[in-house]
């Protein structure tokens, strides 16, 4: 890995100052403004704030992936609902029903499968036709939608089970399953993509696309691979959500690219490609819960709450461009 | 910090709170989508109003945006912040069971609001207050069928429906209590079809101009609310087809308008704020201590052209 | 007599896929349900997809410029609930004027921060898709808005009137489709418009303002969608919030089956009409056929793909993208 | 060295696309040890025949040895691999990663669960770097490098593998002279490794400093080969371009009017200091220095795109504020920039939008442009410049590269200025619309224009200046009249050796 400037010092840390002001800013005006007599700040709190984070939050670290490569994928939230149905729906398969509690690896098998399936088609269309992925994946968001109507028309698929609900909310050392599933998440894509080839592949070749295919890297399986991982994450995001949940309505997961892709941003991902971090967008989807939470907390209402989060993903952007400026010498293009 | 010390502290601090509640009772309430209409505006309203103007009373209201995700964690962060009642507007009627049971768990009462969730979660629920969906479909086909009667076409009209959002409990329900229900009393009227309008007025007058161009001969439009059923009636008056009998649910001002034109028929009068106060009143009472039905049903009454004078206009 | 061979045919194909396509979507529909090219029917496609074309037709120009919008769906609700609410307030005229005036201010602010600040596209609009949402709602207090006295008022004339028989949402689509095609084929400003999204650099190099066409290419999305909110509440005379919701994916979409490259400098508004025409053609036969409703879905993710794959494969000369 | 079996041999390659023969039976081959240079002007061949050693293209017919096995290059990593490796002009690194990252881009060492063996990539990097005698070490961003010593990592590139033959392309065009000195000792290094090195340049004086023999290329056939110590640049040179170079000097004379453009002290920032002169109408001013002096940066402030840190400008003696090149145009001032492809044309366009797009404004009937007035105006310059082209509504980017120059040197005519600058004319066109570019040049100083000319072609500039400014490392050094010029006094003014002397 290369060492860094101070720049990007500051680049990098951007992020986590922010969650810093916010959670001051909450402290105190929540404080004066909140009815609740628990403070903002409390470990509970904060640990709740973790496990709300993981549903998009292990979304967004695929993305981040993705979007290092230099491709985007707006496919995440049907997925995500596809494999929740997959998930629900294998549970009441017959055979499923007579292993008993063990068809609940398999149903998580199963969805993760989904998940992978979707990535790899989206994967091998951008891979084999050239299409840009924008394109593909707009066009997938619409197709995999139409898969999750068709399995069960506009009915919600469900299955309770309370085993699985079990499992889901319970707490090991404090952290509920979804953030240790966040936090792992997080963590092997961290490794993956600082220490292995795969992961350094990544960075150049979202960098310098034709530098990286000259240098003999496969770029085609190297995305395909990518999206795969996207599809698995997305999947794997519906497994631990839905299984405390245990209900899936056919609309479920809209919208959830765009927070995913607003969470990397805030990360400090470059949308070009070629500069990310994985934990920059762990701190990218803590802020934006955060922001959420706060706003509630301090009884905000929806549209400040929209408003607000769309303003900040300006503002950053700005900063970044401020940042990122060369001096007054610069061409005027 | 394992479970079991936790749940003590939780039901220690419960207790605690709970005793408090004799000066103030916090209540905390999660809706499911507030802005996408009127409605559920008019209750968030009425809700405010009502707590505000009882003074043993302090609110919490928060808003899912339609995401279940973001709804259990608002489910999440009110019974972290400890609140004494709290009053959901289930945006899936299944999806939010555990995190009821969670509530439960922490001796928090919890009120189901306008729509029902699955009969799984109504152990952890203290008491359901808002319409029965499943009557006002009925009623809904009643209506239906007593106007087809009345035009003596009750052998042979042919009926579309345009459902709500797929998935919500409201619209299932409101769709399976007229399915049901209209073949009881007109045996011989065909439902051809149903479609869903997505709680949108324009969603259901670009499915009302299909309905058009499909069947040449349709006597009746069920929507799911007023809103999709004054879009279904747009379309129809743009293609200049008289003679369909429009009945709607949930009566909106536009539906109460469209009514006193002469060009809808009828629907069911259901109040939001009616709806707002009730779960409120029940969240008291129950924290009050004080005996009530499981299935806390407010009347929702069928209006029509005839009977529309005896009700007043809504505000939504 | 021409000879075809191999190439020619696929670059036929590659060129006019889209029409070909829409042809065989156009028989295909017809043989399997007659009804479906009745004038019935066919104005009633039309008429119904006015408003999403309007909105594409604006967002034709911002992709050709080379960016994208992704917030004309929001604003267009906020449009649609502002001039319902100022119409009992107002009256229809101010109402509309006011209208236009504050939805062309957001396109005015959307157009600095793309054109003269420089900022990403997707980013800057997807901010915005949330941001017009949040200033809707504090706009309507989350109320639908309905007018009061329904038919006391010409402003129905945009959204339900015929005029000589054709309904007006569909004239005035029309004439907007004609005038800004004119605008994007004939005039400087469109020249402009394709020289800024094709190569920015040798554009500026050409002394053309692109920070002033960009700005610009985002008032004219903005004035699309003010069209589209007029349209959608003049014909519904009343909305909710949510309106526009999702259209943006729906109209960049149409924008795309048209042929339009998301990289700019290429896409014309003809085409843009015809991939509009093409989705909502695409979901009345279905209907027609009895097919539900998500199976437009899927139809619509098979043909984006296909017409976008022909399309970069044409221009590349081969069908299979070269990568490893 | 005639018994020794040549590293890279290339023979009777042939190579045609659609309408051209872009290579004619090419043989040519590489001793171990032996530098040998490779030229030709633009246009020759060159850049195909390498994309052909590299397996970009496949040849039509010919075959490629390497020692006395035949191969099949079917990719750049598979040339590598059979020791044949490239080091291009332009930089292709990635930015955001580390020097060892990209000197082992796409062969990183490996342990095990796919992951990057540090240890092992730094310390093969750090000897690589060493070799290379270089002052940075392997952890370094790239993106942090200065593009002299991203150019060292391009090169380290090709030392991964032990190379037969390594392929430079211009690798000298953004180095210092100190860099050069550096890189030429890394030649000389692979060469007494017995590595054959072909080098592709067009500067004479490196071509006659470091190789053994000097191939050339001209129209896509093989023009012969020479022995560097038996030859000189004139020989060469005529073996190039078919004919003896022309170092004639501007001869022509006429009229010079009132001083048209004057700039005083022009700074900007870093990129050039003090800057000083002025033109007249009916002169041709000459801007002759190395890439990187600070030439083009200078059009550039005057055409409005970078803002100056002091100084003025002034048009007939009248201080002007030039603050975009709506402004530039504004005033009369038209910039043919130095990069076509990049600055000058929308690929995508055809040829006679984009060579009315600056006036597209003033061609208008009503509202609408008028195609009338746009074809008159193509169809003059069509003729006055020959640009072959099927007609106008043909795809600027279908062009060859001559034509697109042609059209990019229109678009600027056309507009008629009081100041035209030319970066660069005749960059990658033939030797034939070379000298109707330098006539039309001086046609339009004869017709009262006032002509900058940035070239860094020394026949070029003597052939067209009516005086000479030479630039070094962002000043200007010395002005010349096109009497008192000779080769010798200008490559000293912009080699810096001027500057001490007059210092």
């Amino acid at each position: 890995m290369a060492t860094l400037n101070r720049k990007d010092y500051i680049k990098r840390s951007a992020i986590w100052g922010f969650i810093v002001v916010e959670l001051a800013f909450f402290a105190i005006v929540g404080d004066v403004m909140s009815v609740s007599d628990r403070t903002f700040l409390s470990l509970d709190n904060m640990l709740l704030l973790l496990k709300q984070s993981a549903p998009i939050g292990i979304i967004a670290l695929g993305m981040t992936i993705i979007m290092i490569n230099g491709n985007i994928d707006l496919s995440v939230g049907a997925t995500f609902a596809l494999a929740a149905i997959v998930l629900l729906d294998s549970l009441t398969w017959p055979f499923m029903q007579a292993l008993g509690d063990w068809a609940i690896p398999l149903a998580w098998g199963f969805a993760l499968m989904t998940g992978v399936v979707l990535g790899a088609i989206n994967g091998l269309i951008v891979w084999k036709t050239g299409v840009d992925a924008f394109i593909v994946t707009l066009a997938s968001m619409l197709g995999f939608r139409g898969l999750v109507f068709m399995y069960n028309g506009e009915q919600p698929t469900s299955h309770l089970n309370w085993t699985l609900v079990d499992f889901a909310e319970a707490q090991f050392l404090g952290l509920h399953t979804a953030t240790w599933f966040l936090l792992g998440v997080a963590l092997i894509l961290w490794l993956v993509m600082t220490k292995t080839v795969h992961g350094r592949n990544a960075y150049a070749i979202g960098n310098n696309r034709e530098a990286a295919i000259n240098a003999g890297i496969r770029v085609g399986p190297h995305f395909m691979l990518n999206f795969m991982l996207i599809g698995f994450l997305a999947a794997l995001s519906a497994v631990i959500f839905y299984s405390e949940s245990g209900s899936v309505n056919p609309n479920d997961g809209m919208l959830y690219e765009l927070w995913a892709i607003t969470a990397v941003v805030l990360g400090g991902t470059k949308l070009a490609g070629g500069y990310g971090s994985i934990i920059s967008t762990l701190g990218g989807v803590i802020a934006i819960q955060l922001l959420r939470k706060g706003l509630g907390h301090i009884g905000a209402d929806t549209q400040t709450v929209n408003l607000v989060i769309g303003l900040i993903l300006i503002g950053v952007l700005f900063l970044d461009r401020q940042l990122n400026r060369q001096g007054k010498e610069e061409l005027k293009i | 910090m394992n479970m079991t010390t936790r749940m003590a502290l939780v039901c220690t601090t419960a207790l605690l709170g709970g005793a408090a509640a004799a000066e103030t009772m916090t209540i905390g309430i999660t809706q499911n989508n507030v802005g996408v209409d009127s409605y559920q505006t008019t209750y968030e309203k009425a809700f405010i109003a009502a707590a505000e103007a009882n003074p043993d009373v302090e609110a919490v209201v928060l808003d899912a945006g339609g995401d279940v995700a973001r709804q259990i964690a608002q489910m999440e962060d009110l019974i972290q912040r400890d609140v004494d009642a709290i009053i959901i507007w289930p945006t899936n009627g299944e999806a939010v069971i555990p995190a009821v049971r969670k509530a439960h768990q922490a001796n928090i009462p919890v009120v189901v609001t306008n729509s029902n969730i699955a009969e799984q979660g109504f152990d952890f629920v203290a008491s359901f207050s808002g319409p029965d969906n499943i009557t006002q479909g009925s009623r809904a086909a009643e209506i239906m069928c007593d106007r087809f009667t009345d035009m003596g076409v009750e052998g042979e009209a042919r009926v579309v429906q345009i459902s709500g959002q797929p998935g919500y409990t409201t619209a299932i329900e409101r769709a399976k209590g007229f399915e049901d229900r209209l073949p009881e009393v007109c045996p011989d009227v065909t439902l051809v079809e149903t479609q869903p309008g997505d709680w949108s007025r324009e969603k259901s007058q670009q499915v009302m101009e299909a309905f058009l161009v499909k069947y040449d001969d349709i006597d009746g439009v069920y929507a799911g609310d007023d809103n999709m059923g004054v879009g279904a009636l747009n379309a129809a008056k743009d293609a200049d087809r008289d003679g369909i009998v429009f009945v709607g649910a949930t009566n909106f001002a536009v539906g109460y308008e469209a009514m006193a034109d002469g060009d809808y028929w009828g629907s069911i009068y259901q109040s939001p704020v009616d709806d707002a106060e009730a779960a409120l009143q029940t969240a008291i009472d129950i924290l009050n201590g004080e005996d009530l039905p499981f299935l806390n049903y407010f009347d929702t009454p069928k209006i029509t052209q005839e009977n529309m004078d005896e009700f007043e206009k809504p505000v939504f | 007599m021409a000879q075809f061979n191999k190439s020619d045919i696929g670059a036929l194909l590659a060129k006019q896929g889209i029409l070909i396509a829409f042809a065989v979507f156009m028989i295909g529909f017809t043989l399997a349900n007659p009804r479906f090219i009745e004038l019935d029917n066919v104005s009633g496609v039309i008429r119904s997809s006015a408003i999403l074309g309007v909105m594409a037709l604006g967002v034709t120009f911002v992709v050709i410029g080379g960016n994208l919008d992704l917030s004309v769906g929001s604003m267009m609700s906020f449009s649609t609930i502002v001039v319902l609410d100022l119409h009992d307030k107002l009256g229809p005229g101010l109402a509309i004027v006011a209208m236009f005036a504050l939805t062309l201010a957001l396109g005015a602010f959307i157009g600095f921060l793309v054109g003269y600040l420089k900022l990403n596209s997707l980013i800057v609009t997807l901010g915005m898709l949330s941001a017009i949402h949040g200033l809707t709602l504090t706009w309507s207090g989350g109320k639908n808005m309905d007018i009061a006295d329904k038919s006391g008022t010409w402003f129905a004339f945009f959204g339900q009137a015929r005029v000589m028989g054709v309904p007006v949402p569909i004239l005035i689509f029309a004439l907007l489709a004609v005038l800004l095609s004119l605008l994007l084929a004939k005039t400087p400003f469109g020249r402009k418009v394709y020289a800024v999204g094709g190569n920015g650099q040798a554009a500026t190099f050409s002394g053309i303002p692109r920070a002033r066409v960009v700005f610009m290419t985002y008032l004219l999305s903005a004035f699309c969608v003010a069209t589209a909110g007029l349209l959608q509440a003049s014909r519904s005379m009343g909305s909710q919030n949510t309106v526009g919701q999702g259209m943006e994916l729906e109209v960049l979409a149409a924008v795309i089956l048209g042929g339009a490259s998301l990289l700019g400098g290429s896409g014309t508004v003809v085409k843009t009409v015809i991939g509009v025409l093409i989705l909502g053609f695409i979901q009345s036969g279905l209907l027609l056929v009895g097919l539900d409703f998500y199976v437009q879905y899927i139809v619509t993710w098979i043909i984006i793909i296909l017409a976008v794959w022909l399309d970069v494969a044409a221009k590349r000369g081969r069908l299979w993208s070269p990568i490893a | 060295m005639t018994e020794q079996t040549p590293v890279l041999r290339l023979e009777g390659i042939v190579k045609t696309f659609p309408g051209v023969r872009a290579l004619d039976d090419v043989s040519f081959s590489v001793m171990p040890g032996e530098v040998h240079a490779l030229m030709g002007e633009n246009g020759a061949g060159k850049s195909t025949l390498m994309k052909v050693l590299g397996g970009i293209h496949a040849p039509d017919s010919g075959q490629i040895f390497i020692g006395e096995e035949p191969v099949v290059m079917t990719s750049p990593m598979q040339a590598k691999a059979s020791g044949v490796v490239f080091i291009h002009q332009e930089l292709s690194l990635a930015d955001e990663l580390s020097v060892a990252e990209n000197i082992f881009l796409g062969e990183l060492p490996l342990k095990g669960f796919g992951r990057v063996d540090w240890k092992k990539l730094h310390a093969d990097t750090d000897a690589i770097l060493k070799t290379l005698n270089v002052g940075f070490d392997s952890t370094k961003r790239v993106g942090d490098l200065s593009i002299a010593n991203q150019q060292m990592v391009e090169i380290g590139r090709a030392l991964t593998v032990n190379p037969r033959a390594v392929i430079f392309d211009e690798p000298t065009a953004s180095l210092t002279d100190a860099e050069k000195v550096v890189l030429f000792d890394v030649i000389a290094d692979l060469q007494s490794r017995g590595v054959g090195i072909v080098y592709i340049s067009h500067r004479m004086e490196e071509i006659f400093r470091i190789t053994d023999r000097i191939s050339v290329l001209r129209d896509g056939q093989y023009r012969g080969t020479l022995t560097t110590a038996e030859t000189d640049e004139e020989e060469v040179t005529q073996l190039m371009i078919g004919r003896k170079l022309d170092l004639s000097r501007n001869e022509s004379h006429h009229e010079m009017g009132d001083v048209a453009l004057e700039v005083r002290g022009l700074s900007c920032g870093a990129l050039y200091q003090d800057v000083n002169f002025s033109v007249r109408r009916g002169e041709v001013l000459g801007f002759y220095g190395l890439v990187g002096a600070g030439r083009t940066e200078i059009a550039e402030t005057i055409f409005g795109l970078r803002t100056p840190s002091a100084g003025q400008i002034l048009l007939d003696s009248q201080e002007v504020h030039i603050s975009s090149p709506i402004d530039a145009l504004r005033h009369g001032i038209s910039l043919v920039p130095e990069n076509r492809k990049s600055q000058g044309l929308v690929l995508g366009m055809n040829c006679r939008d984009n060579m009315t797009l600056p006036q597209v404004d003033d061609l208008t009937a009503g509202p609408f442009v008028s195609d009338g007035a746009e074809i008159a105006i193509f169809d003059q310059y069509r003729d006055k410049l020959d640009i072959r082209t099927p007609g106008w509504r043909q795809i600027v980017g279908n062009l060859s590269g001559g034509n697109q120059q042609k059209i990019v040197i229109g678009k600027w005519l056309s507009m008629r200025p009081e100041v035209l600058i030319v970066d660069e004319p005749t960059r990658g066109i033939d030797v034939g619309s070379k000298s109707e570019i330098h006539n039309l040049i001086r046609d339009l100083a004869a017709q009262g224009y006032a002509v900058i000319v940035i070239s860094s072609e020394m026949p070029e500039v003597l052939h067209v200046s009516d005086r000479i400014v030479a630039m070094y490392s962002g000043r200007v050094m010395r002005e010349f009249t096109s009497e008192e010029v000779t080769e010798d006094n200008l490559i000293q003014a912009i080699s810096g050796i001027a500057a001490e002397k007059v210092a």
